[in-house]
């Protein structure tokens, strides 16, 4: 259940609280299969953002947010596959799954974004 | 109107009055005992304190504190005689006017000092009443 | 003429009234990780709330009186206080929800942070109540809630293997992830069967002054009505089914949500979606602020009706003012819509025995429905349901520690 | 013992016991009906409808649960007896007598 990102970096302190009152109320202690399906999740829907975004069907101003959320995405699970991935081959598959999340996000929105 | 079940067609029902407007729920019934003489319907009761007695310690507590809050100075109990019942059917019609009524007071303070105050909100007296 | 108008305008109310924040949301969750499995869990929750509305409505069209209003004047004040809490409590969470809803469907839309739509959303919302009656906000946003049928067009354009759907009708165990799918099975069931439905359609009943004549449309309404509003839901896991699980894409934001009929309908797909979130969950806004003043209304015995003037019931319209301002509240501070939404869903599905058990009583009183008591089929039915709601109420809380977020 | 007042509600479900202690169910309902006289009419309990729940008796402490089990009737064991008025000694609500002869 990953942490909710405002739009505005001011306002992170409440979201932050918001958050942690509904984490405390649900969610397993994620593994590390969990974060990895994330971070594949993440790398298929930023890939299909990007094709709709370049074929016209998906809005910049949409784009941009997907990628805004996709970089969340990347950020928490990056610290949580630090704690989770131990083993040598945990880690490379964490670092291969987190590079093409990368590469994926650049693709996204890369032209200026009309905010 | 004889054959009344008090349970189940009067206590927690519907009140209104003359004009089929509502005025709260039958709270409680008063029942008169007296010797060789079968129990007399005295009264419906209606008001929050009833209410907070049937329902449990932490209701009248905060029926307390609401009416401090409130700075409320009657009970908050109003006695409807039971003889004022002029009929039973999806609601019980009081012969009586709900306006002057104790229960009406939160009703009554609200819709002059708040709801009045913001725009289309219409006349409390008897302006139009429906949209 | 008149008949047909009610029965055709009681179906349209329940197709446009069916799909809000909670059943967009997890039937995209359901259909993105478990294909169309979970599909016979939604059409048990769908027929469950068409007994369930059908009975309301026929118990307020014949004895007048809404549902709140015989649970309080049957059970007494005392026992009322439990549904009475925890349906607000509920309700407040779903109806902070459906404000999520919508705000997140604007920042989509404007780019402007959902946080900022929240106040302005409960606003507009609180302006339409104030001034609209219970027409207009019953009908009025069903009908453009009609705008959701787009996905049932998207499903339709993906070619799905209707064999394939219509298997899925069966129950079936889970080969992976168990915990996480009956997690979304209780909440699929919180989202179709909300307390807040029957309060609102009971109300409605008497606001709209049925009588024993309005049985037929009663039936219509709540019965086809629903199944067609079921089938919107169901059209949402097809579609999530074909777009994000073949992806292996999971639903954690509602921004994700907005790729689901890019596929089948392009750059209109993506515009309809934002719509029908929009106006959905808008419509569910009013719907739920509405209820909750029902209920309390209601249950006090306090003047009520959307189509009196605010002065003439001011009880009723403070308390929906405070309620759908307080409600914009926790999307303001920046609570995750979804995760809020799951929650609420979650609750919803443990409240369900407070008000489907009561019914085994209320539909079988023959001094206040006479002939018009519980046949043996629609009894059959209220006891599943009343044994699936003590299952969730059980299963729900425990389910969402292992399954949950 | 005349001129005492008490609420109905203090009555709801209240066990009844006879002459020798024994319960003979709980009140369940209160019939009333018109009293005409000089002065007027007054409204005045006629009959207490008394009701038992046979083997689930112990389960009857809850206004739901007996309004489910007077819901399935006979299949539960629910039976209602009637009482007439100048039965029921009310002296202590709390504690419903029947005037046993």
């Amino acid at each position: 259940m990953t942490v909710s990102r405002t739009q505005h970096h001011r306002a992170r302190r409440p979201a932050a609280i918001g958050a942690v009152l509904l984490l405390a109320a649900c969610g397993p202690a994620p593994t590390l299969d969990d974060a990895l399906a994330t971070v594949h999740s993440w790398t298929a829907t930023t890939t299909l953002a990007g094709d709709h975004e370049r074929s016209g069907v998906l809005s910049h101003r949409l784009a941009a947010q997907l990628r805004d959320r996709g970089a969340d995405a990347h950020r928490e699970e990056t610290q949580s596959l630090d704690t989770l991935a131990r083993s040598a081959g945990d880690r490379r598959r964490a670092q291969a799954a987190l590079d093409s999340l990368g590469r994926a996000l650049q693709t996204l929105g890369a032209q200026p974004a009309a905010r | 109107m004889s054959g009344v079940a008090l349970i189940h067609d009067v206590l927690d029902a519907q009140l209104v009055d003359r004009r089929q407007r509502k005025i709260g729920r039958a709270d409680s019934i008063a029942l008169a005992l007296s010797d060789n003489a079968p129990p007399r319907v005295a009264a419906i009761l209606v008001g929050g304190p009833v209410r907070a007695q049937r329902i449990g310690r932490w209701a009248v507590l905060l029926s307390h504190a609401l009416r401090a809050v409130g700075r409320v100075r009657h009970n908050g109990v109003t006695r409807i005689p039971f003889g004022a019942v002029r009929r039973i059917a999806e609601a019980i019609e009081v012969d009586m006017d709900g306006d002057g009524l104790e229960v009406k007071h939160v009703e009554d303070w609200l819709a002059e000092h708040v709801i009045c105050r913001i725009p289309g909100a219409g006349d409390e007296r008897d302006g139009e009443e429906r949209k | 003429m008149k008949k047909w108008a009610e029965l055709a305008l009681g179906i349209v109310t329940s197709i446009g009234g069916f799909l809000e924040v909670g059943s967009i949301a997890t039937s995209a969750q359901a259909g993105a990780e478990f294909g169309y499995q979970l599909l016979w869990v939604l059409i048990v929750g769908t027929l469950s709330l068409a007994f369930l509305m059908e009975m309301t409505g026929r118990l307020a069209a014949v004895s007048r009186r809404t549902y709140v209003d015989h649970l309080r004047q049957c059970f007494g004040v005392r026992f009322f206080m439990a549904p009475l809490i925890v349906v607000l409590i509920v309700s407040f969470l779903v109806l902070a929800s459906e404000v999520g809803g919508v705000s997140i469907a604007l920042q989509m839309a404007t780019g402007i942070g959902f946080q900022w739509w929240a106040v302005p959303v409960a606003l507009a919302g609180w302006l339409l109540l104030w001034r609209g009656t219970f027409g207009v906000v019953e009908q009025g946003t069903a009908i453009l809630g009609l705008v959701a049928l787009v996905f049932a067009v998207g499903a339709v354009k993906l070619h799905p293997h209707w064999g394939e759907v219509v298997r899925a009708a069966l129950p079936s165990a889970p080969a992976h992830d168990r915990a996480r799918y009956w997690y979304l099975a209780v909440s699929i069931l919180g989202a179709s069967v909300s307390p807040y439905l029957f309060l609102f359609y009971s109300a409605g009943a008497v606001e709209d002054g049925w009588t024993e004549e309005h049985l037929l449309v009663n039936r219509v309404t709540a019965g086809l009505g629903n199944v067609f509003g079921g089938g919107l839901a169901i059209a949402v896991v097809v579609v999530a089914a074909l777009v994000f699980s073949t992806r292996g894409i999971r639903v954690d934001r509602y921004e994700q949500i907005s790729l689901l009929l890019a596929s089948p309908l392009g750059r209109a797909g993506v515009a309809l979606f934002l719509a029908t979130l929009c106006i959905t969950c808008f419509g569910s806004t009013l719907e739920i602020t509405l209820s909750i003043a029902y209920l309390l209304a209601q249950g006090f015995g306090w003047e009520w009706s959307e189509n009196l003037k605010p002065a003439k019931d001011a009880r009723f319209a403070m308390v929906y003012t405070v309620v759908i301002v307080a409600a914009a509240l926790p999307i303001a501070i920046g609570v995750d819509p979804l995760a809020l939404t799951n929650l609420s869903m979650t609750l919803t599905a443990a409240s369900l025995p407070l008000t489907v058990v009561p019914l085994l009583v209320l539909m079988n009183d023959r001094e206040v429905l006479m002939k018009h008591v519980n046949g043996w089929m629609t009894n059959g039915a209220l006891v599943l349901i009343a044994l699936l709601s003590l299952v969730l109420f059980v299963a729900a809380l425990p389910l969402q520690k292992l399954g949950g977020g | 013992m005349s001129g005492r007042e008490v609420r109905l509600e203090r009555l709801v479900g209240r066990r009844v016991r006879d002459a020798g202690g024994r319960s003979i169910g709980r009140i369940e309902e209160l019939i009333c009906g018109i009293e005409l006289h000089e002065h007027g009419r007054d409204y005045v309990v006629r009959e207490f409808r008394v009701g038992t729940f046979g083997r689930l008796d112990a389960l009857s402490g809850s206004k739901l649960v007996r309004e489910l089990l007077k819901t399935l009737g006979r299949v539960s064991g629910y039976r209602e007896r009637r009482v007439g008025w100048q039965l029921m000694d009310l002296g202590d609500p709390v504690h419903p007598r029947l005037r046993g002869d």
